[in-house]
């Protein structure tokens, strides 16, 4: 493969610091302000159910309980106005994820077949999406996953996607784009130390960061694993045996409650004198569960999604409504599950009102996905667009650095040093084969030149 | 009585020993039991009766000796393996399927006899012969009106009666009774004692039975075997031992101590 | 005079009167599909295999006396030997699923049974559950081979080799699938029936009640223990090889020491001393944790008051409290 | 019938089951002030069944216990033992990962005794318990766990004694000395109730005998007439 | 080196709660032979407690200010004391009933305990992760050569070395441990020589919860309390106990620092089979020594 320069590779790639958003027109926006015209033929107005499952309980929770927040104020602000095409007001009936992978497949039968929902939201862990999928497929259910965000959903479990969406962007992406923000940030690192939790997820994202790291920065090494039990909160092994590598850099993907214990932890064992630190998830879960004694200046990613200062308000103006109506609602700020949930909603909507203007009456499920399928929609994060190939939801990943500030009384991203990345140059395209582990990963390492050292 | 007439030697001990720690419960006994015959074991708490029953057994390990029964040592051999070669027991605080019926109960005995409870695949209520075994054997010990009760709740006596005929199911050679009448009341012991006597000697199995009571002894007993401190201290027939006079100043009591 | 209760032993029913409830409780499960939706027959598939799973755990608690609190290992183990099956094997048919999953639990409950059959009581318990959780964490750790808490997918398999669940797959459960568990739950209900009835059956409930006369009647307790609990860890997993279509896949959960507990929980709520009690607990179980996870997020609370009040109040679970009241009502 | 001390404990009619075994049938006796009394009757017969009635240990089906003329039928052991009843049990129940001298002070720290000291009164009873006072119970020899027992349940301050098998294993020397201490402790004016098989021993210490069999109490007299008894004798047979 | 001091320390740290919550553990198997499958929610409830009461504190203090560390270390016992109350509340309602039963009754009670304090636990504290890092924070860390090494788990070591000494010696050297002792060895002769079998019984259930409750009160600052922290403890207790017999504080001590030392050389060395060494070790243990390694059997 041929070598080429980190530098130019970056800025082909599209990877900037700083840019902003530009707002583009005539597309779909979330919010009432975008008020449709009158439906089409005769509307029924019973209530549409939606199932929203997510983690109510257990250490995930931190994420799921938003997750149901978000979409629960889109719903609000539907029915304020009537309802889906004024008429259908929204039920929202709650799962609980917690239950067990097994318990939440029969739940999601239960759901459908007996309580007759007609869509099905939320789910937080990637472990359950590629149970759920084939389920949602399997009963027929207009499904629209929030996260649940492991690539091997639509790479394996569900290849050829009919009822199952999924707006979050893909797994790998989390991976990648801290990878690509170390490239940027420190490319002369050479001893590199991981921290993962034993799942799916930190896999996914340990074998994405290194496959970059094998293109970008060939000199750099893994001199340590640690793979803590999702849930622990006693890091003190792992911290201990990222520290005696003696690394220049520790990479993590560590988050929530975990995150909290493990960050503690690790100031007072004094590791992020030793080493800089980047993480994919930090400050993506519960913004407001880090304390100002959090360091500043490490990378600290928001699951390559969304982080409430950004895009900022005077650019984009999207966000600010967003971020006001939720933290009037919910007096917190919204994580990237509820503003991934919140847009989801709205995603539903205007399938729904687009599929009325074409078909009249209300839609069957077929119309609206075929209205899914290939949406662009501006949301709080900025554009999202659904692949029609895979019906995967993509944004531009975004990733930045911790920071203080007299605003907010926690840590937030840098708003000065905001990394964004075009998310087709960071995912395998339509049509690349299916991959082990990923098909992003085969296609990076079958793409990507070599950085020079 | 078939005193007169040596009969074959079913079972003997050799040297047989076992100690709990410094304490010889049986110390190096020779103890015979003959074909046919009713054999009383006395002798006072803690003589080693029972300690030589459960070595005989199989319950515990002999520390030396050997146990010859027909002509085999048996000494280290398995309890499953004595028991077919012929030698069952009973126990002194009664041992029963609390949960089981008392036919049950039988039953099981007949069909480990016949080696069919290691079929998983045929129903035990199918085997008519061996139901219809098993109540002749609640028969004979005049059970039959109990065979449907749980053995839980059955009265001392009948548990007593019901824990032998278990052993007696066995069709052993050699039955051993640990204190058959005990824990029931006085009213009961002989019906007990008739019940089980004329069972042993019609079927000619040889039985050694643990007994305080003297009038059992005496009355049921072809020989009585004393022991004391862990050996025997006296072997013979009932009018023997009656008269004999370290029997009787150690077990019994002398006559200055009654004065 | 003697105030001790005299009870009859319940042991024998004639198989006439066995017959009396079994006919009628089969043509009730074979009728079930054209009456209830297919959400409440998979359910009730879910339902018997959980069934299976506890009749298998019922042979040690009810019947030998011994509390395993290790039997999701067995349980796991014919889950993951399917999907591993479909992995490596590319096997879809479910016949060459359950020999699999049999053969797999004789190998680990052969072994596991080995060690565990020298002790009772609470080491018994303990030791199961410590080596149940060896399986756990290797299940949860080898994420190469077992796909860690990701778990196995497994597609629907081939039935009998003409039955496909291409298409709708929920119909294919609610319907073939649904009587295919029922033709193996009926199998095996009979064959645990059997085998509870055999002698080899009074065997293992002679050495629950009293081990040392047990001994002195002839029996190997230790032999018959172990086959009891090759026998028991087979059952259960073939619940396990059962589950996996049904449920789609299968993860580390399932053998996790608090899914030993959910049979021990639904065995007790029926009844253990009972031939029926683990069947209709486990399928009363079923319900009642589907329900109370889609009603209430408590709930967790729910089942561990059901099941404190059941253990303090009803301790010979739904079945033989049915049965005393019966006898109660006859007997007025 | 001879005249009899105040008594100091009544068992009237007690029927006392274990498990569904009915071991005691309407067993009665009674134990004046001061008085030795020997309960007598071979393995079985119901005579640890009758002392673990009386200390609280089994709960009886019928019948009743006064001590001090107190019905205590219904009280729980510690609370009999408390008002004074004393007991040594067969196997001795000794501690045995404590101490000889904190199997003495159990009953001392629960409050109901002075703390033991060397100097004590129940020490006079078998002195040569000093030279072991550190050692742990589970290294005492048979004899010194008699001994312990029995000075141990001392420490209450008993009115009542009960005493189950305490010559049990003993060389026939020892009893001779226990024999001893069980007059020296009825000098100290308390009770005592002992189950013992053996009539020989029980005529050497006992005021009055009672035999048990089967359950049933089936003489009640003075030792001499029990040992003219040639039918209950036989019956004992020891 | 000093990474290997670290290393030791961390293994310390951990064997110390560990400690704690399997010494309760074994403590009331030892004196009521019951195995109490709810114990790891006690230590839970106690983490969960005084995450509680040093967060109302810190939500009291004014502004910018941080209320004393000596006053937060002072309140961090809380925890412990409301799982004892708790167990002493526990032990004659719910338990008491089943000493005379099955021990599968025994399980089935306490497991069902398992499951409602959970969701008890939920129900009061919702499903976000409770800390009370500030008392962390507020120790700073030492240095030791290169490396430095929180300084507050010196105090949760210290606090695990305090509890056994302590323990050995109220179990020892105190009136009550001898009566307590006694109750365990032979409860029938205890209670006819006037001890009130059930009042020990309480006693020594609310002083094993105290220990649970201790070792999730010391915990907390450092971690914290998240839900589903009771039973990942529960099994850890299990395997220590399991090691060291089940009902010896000895072995509970042993067995912590076994575990705790086998975890820790796991995550650095041999972090494949970190979990299944621990189960292995445990059934290892069993078929060699059933009753553990200081157990009676």
């Amino acid at each position: 493969m041929a070598e080429v320069n980190r530098r130019d590779f970056l800025t082909g790639l599209g990877v900037s610091v700083g840019a902003s958003l530009a707002a583009l027109p005539g597309l779909p926006s979330v919010g009432v302000a975008h008020a449709q015209g009158t439906p089409k033929g005769n509307i029924p107005d019973h209530p549409y159910k939606i199932g929203h499952m997510t983690f109510f309980t257990g250490p995930a929770a931190v994420l799921g309980e938003p997750m149901f927040k978000g979409q629960q104020l889109a719903a609000e602000e539907i029915n304020a106005t009537g309802g889906l095409l004024g008429k259908r007001k929204i039920e929202l009936l709650k799962a609980d994820e917690n239950a067990g992978t097994d318990a939440n497949v029969k739940e999601l039968r239960r759901l459908k077949l007996s309580e007759k929902i007609d869509f099905f939201c939320g789910i937080t862990s990637s472990g359950n999406t590629p149970a759920l999928g084939p389920v949602a497929e399997d009963l027929k259910c207009l499904t629209m996953f929030v996260d649940g965000c492991t690539d091997f959903l639509f790479d394996k479990a569900v290849p050829n996607p009919h009822y199952v969406f999924r707006t979050t962007n893909i797994q790998s992406a989390d991976g990648i784009t801290t990878a690509l923000a170390i490239v940027q940030t420190w490319p002369k690192s050479k001893r590199i130390a991981h921290i993962h939790p034993d799942y799916s997820y930190g896999r996914n994202a340990f074998d994405h960061i290194k496959i970059v790291m094998k293109k970008m920065m060939p000199q750099a090494e893994v001199v340590s694993e640690g793979w803590p039990k999702l849930g622990t909160t006693d890091f003190s092994s792992h911290i201990t045996k990222a520290i005696s590598s003696k690394p220049d850099l520790v990479v993590s993907s560590v988050w929530g409650g975990d995150y909290v214990a493990m960050y503690k932890q690790a100031l007072r064992y004094g590791m992020f004198q030793k080493a800089k630190f980047a993480t994919t998830l930090a400050l993506g879960v519960a913004p407001h569960a880090l304390g100002k004694d959090h360091p500043e200046g490490v990378i600290a990613g928001v699951h390559s999604n969304y982080h409430f200062t950004y895009p900022g308000g005077d650019k984009w103006p999207l966000n600010k409504t967003f971020v006001e109506k939720y933290h009037a609602r919910f007096n917190e700020y919204p994580n990237f599950q509820a503003e991934g949930a919140y847009t989801t909603t709205y995603m539903l909507k205007t399938a729904i009102e687009k599929a009325n203007r074409l078909v009249g009456g209300w839609p069957d499920d077929d119309a609206i996905i075929a209205m899914l399928e290939g949406m662009m929609m501006a949301g709080p994060a900025g554009y999202v667009y659904i692949r029609p190939d895979n019906h995967q939801g993509y944004k531009d990943a975004m990733i930045g650095f911790s920071k203080n500030t007299d605003e907010y009384p926690f840590p937030i991203l840098d708003p000065a040093r905001i990394i964004t990345i075009p998310i087709r140059s960071i995912t395998a395209p339509p049509g690349w084969p299916k991959g082990e582990p990923t098909s992003t990963f085969t296609w990076i390492d079958k793409t990507w030149p070599t950085a020079k050292v | 009585m078939s005193a007169s007439v040596p009969s074959p030697v079913l079972l003997e001990t050799r040297k047989l020993l076992k100690q709990f720690g410094e304490f010889r419960a049986v110390d190096h006994v020779d103890f015979r039991v003959q074909e046919g015959e009713v054999l009383a074991l006395i002798g006072s708490n803690g003589a080693g009766k029972t300690t030589l029953v459960n070595l005989i057994s199989g319950l515990l390990r002999a520390d030396a000796g050997q146990i010859i029964f027909r002509g085999a040592d048996v000494t280290a051999q398995t309890v499953h393996q004595r028991i077919a070669a012929g030698i069952a027991r009973s126990f002194q605080l009664v041992n029963l399927f609390d949960q089981l019926s008392a036919l049950d109960n039988v039953a099981l005995a007949i069909f480990s006899r016949q080696g069919k409870t290691r079929k998983l695949f045929s129903l035990a209520d199918a085997d008519r012969p061996v139901w219809d075994e098993a109540m002749a054997v609640l028969h004979l010990f005049r059970m039959e009106s109990k065979a449907r009760l749980s053995a839980g709740g059955l009265a001392q006596g009948e548990r007593k009666l019901l824990d032998v005929a278990i052993a007696y199911a066995l069709k052993p050679r050699l039955l051993f009774l640990d204190e058959p009448t005990s824990g029931v009341s006085t009213r009961e012991k002989a019906p007990i004692m008739d019940t089980i006597s004329s069972v042993v000697r019609s079927e000619r199995i040889s039985a050694a039975i643990i007994e305080h009571d003297m009038d059992v002894v005496f009355s049921y007993a072809d020989r009585i075997v004393a022991m004391h401190q862990g050996t025997i201290l006296a072997d013979g027939t009932p009018d023997e031992i009656r008269r004999n006079e370290r029997v009787l100043t150690t077990l019994i009591g002398t006559p200055e101590t009654r004065g | 005079m003697s105030t001790v209760t005299t009870t009859v032993a319940l042991e024998h029913r004639s198989p006439v009167r066995t017959l009396g409830w079994a006919v009628p409780a089969l043509v009730i499960l074979l009728a079930l599909p054209f009456v209830v939706d297919q959400y409440q027959t998979i359910l009730l598939a879910y339902g018997l295999v959980m069934g299976i799973a506890a009749l298998g755990f019922n042979l040690l608690l009810g019947y030998t006396g011994l509390l395993s609190f290790g039997h999701s290992a067995y349980f796991g183990v014919g889950a993951y030997t399917v999907a591993l099956m479909v992995k490596y094997l590319g096997v879809t048919s479910m016949e060459l699923f359950l020999v699999g999953a049999i053969v797999a639990c004789v190998l680990v409950t052969a072994v596991f049974g080995i060690a565990c059959v020298r002790y009772t009581r609470i080491f018994f318990g303990i030791l199961t559950m410590a080596l149940s959780q060896v399986l756990w964490s290797l299940a949860f750790k080898f994420f190469w081979v077992t796909g860690g808490t990701d778990g196995l997918r497994v597609p629907t398999p081939t039935l009998l080799g003409l039955v496909t669940g291409k298409g709708d797959k929920i119909a294919f459960l609610a319907t073939a699938y649904y009587y295919y568990v029922l033709g193996v739950f009926v199998i095996c209900t009979l064959v645990m029936w059997v085998i509870v009835s055999s002698p080899f059956g009074r065997a293992l409930q002679a050495i629950r009640d009293n081990e040392v006369r047990a001994e002195f009647v002839g029996i190997q307790i230790r032999q018959y223990r172990w086959v009891a609990f090759l026998v028991s860890g087979v059952f259960t997993g073939l619940a396990g090889a059962l589950w996996v279509p049904l449920n789609g896949l299968t993860t580390p959960d399932i053998m996790h020491w608090t899914f030993s507990g959910e049979i021990v929980f639904m065995t007790v709520l029926g009844g253990f001393r009972s031939f029926t009690g683990p069947i209709i607990g486990a399928i009363v179980f079923n319900y009642l944790k589907t329900y109370a996870v889609g009603y209430t997020v408590y709930w967790q609370l729910l089942l561990g008051v059901v099941l404190v009040v059941l253990v303090l109040s009803l301790p010979t679970g739904i079945v033989g409290t049915a049965e005393r009241l019966w006898a109660r009502w006859r007997a007025r | 019938m001879v005249s009899q001390p105040a008594p100091v404990l009544e068992v009237e009619k007690v029927e006392t089951y274990r498990g569904p075994a009915q071991i005691l049938r309407s067993v009665s006796l009674t134990l004046g002030t001061g008085e030795s009394v020997c309960l007598v009757g071979r393995n079985g017969a119901g005579k640890t069944t009758t002392i673990d009635t009386i200390m609280g240990l089994l709960p009886s089906r019928s019948g009743r216990v006064r001590f001090k003329g107190q019905d205590v039928t219904r009280l729980p052991a510690h609370q009999r033992a408390r008002l004074g009843i004393g007991y040594a049990p067969e196997d001795c129940g000794i501690f045995p990962d404590l101490s000889v001298e904190e199997n003495f002070q159990i009953t001392a720290w629960l409050g109901q005794a002075a703390a033991v000291t060397a100097d004590d009164q129940v020490f006079a009873i078998f002195p040569e318990m000093k030279t072991f006072m550190a050692r742990r119970g589970l290294h005492l020899s048979g004899g010194q766990k008699k001994m312990l027992a029995i000075t141990r349940a001392l420490t209450l301050k008993p009115s009542v004694l009960l005493l189950d098998e305490p010559f049990e294993g003993l060389a026939p020397v020892v009893v001779t000395r226990f024999i001893e201490a069980v007059r020296a402790i009825k000098a100290l004016g308390v009770s005592v109730l002992i189950a013992e098989s053996h009539v020989q021993n029980a005529g050497r210490i006992a005021d009055r005998l009672y035999a048990i069999d089967r359950g049933e109490i089936i003489f009640a007299g003075r030792p001499a007439e029990l040992l003219g008894n040639a039918e209950v004798m036989k019956t004992l047979h020891g | 080196m000093d990474i290997v001091v670290i290393h030791a320390l961390n293994a310390l740290l951990y064997a110390s709660v560990l400690f704690l919550i399997a010494g309760g553990l074994s403590l009331i198997y030892g004196v009521m032979r019951i195995v109490n499958l709810a114990h790891g929610n006690l230590y839970a409830f106690g983490a969960y407690v005084s995450a509680w009461v040093v967060g109302l504190l810190v939500a009291r203090a004014p502004e910018g200010a941080s209320p004393s560390t000596v006053l937060l270390l002072l309140l961090l016992p809380a925890g412990a004391v409301a799982a004892a109350a708790f167990g002493a509340l526990l032990e004659p309602t719910l338990l008491r009933p089943f000493y005379k039963r099955a021990e599968e009754y025994q399980l089935l009670v306490t497991f069902g305990l398992l499951m409602i304090i959970d969701d008890v636990i939920r129900w009061l504290w919702g499903p976000y992760p409770l800390s009370a890092s500030v008392l962390f924070e507020n120790f700073g860390s030492l240095g030791i050569g290169d490396a430095i090494y929180p300084t507050y788990n010196f105090l949760v070591i210290a606090v695990g070395a305090l509890a056994a000494v302590f323990l050995w010696a109220f179990i020892y050297k105190t009136r009550f441990g001898v009566v307590l002792r006694a109750t365990s060895q032979n409860m029938r002769m205890s209670s006819a020589l006037g001890v009130n079998v059930n009042r020990v019984y309480v006693q020594a259930f609310t002083l094993g919860c105290l220990m649970a409750g201790l070792g999730g009160a010391i915990i907390v600052p450092s971690q914290s309390a998240v839900l589903g922290m009771g039973v990942d403890a529960l099994i850890l207790s299990f395997i220590v106990v399991v090691v060291g017999g089940l009902g010896s504080l000895e072995g509970a001590l042993l067995g912590a620092l076994i575990v705790g030392v086998v975890r820790e050389a796991g995550i650095a060395w041999f972090p494949e089979i970190e979990l299944a060494v621990l189960y292995l070790i445990a059934a290892a243990v069993l078929l060699i020594r059933p009753a553990g390694l200081f157990g009676r059997a």
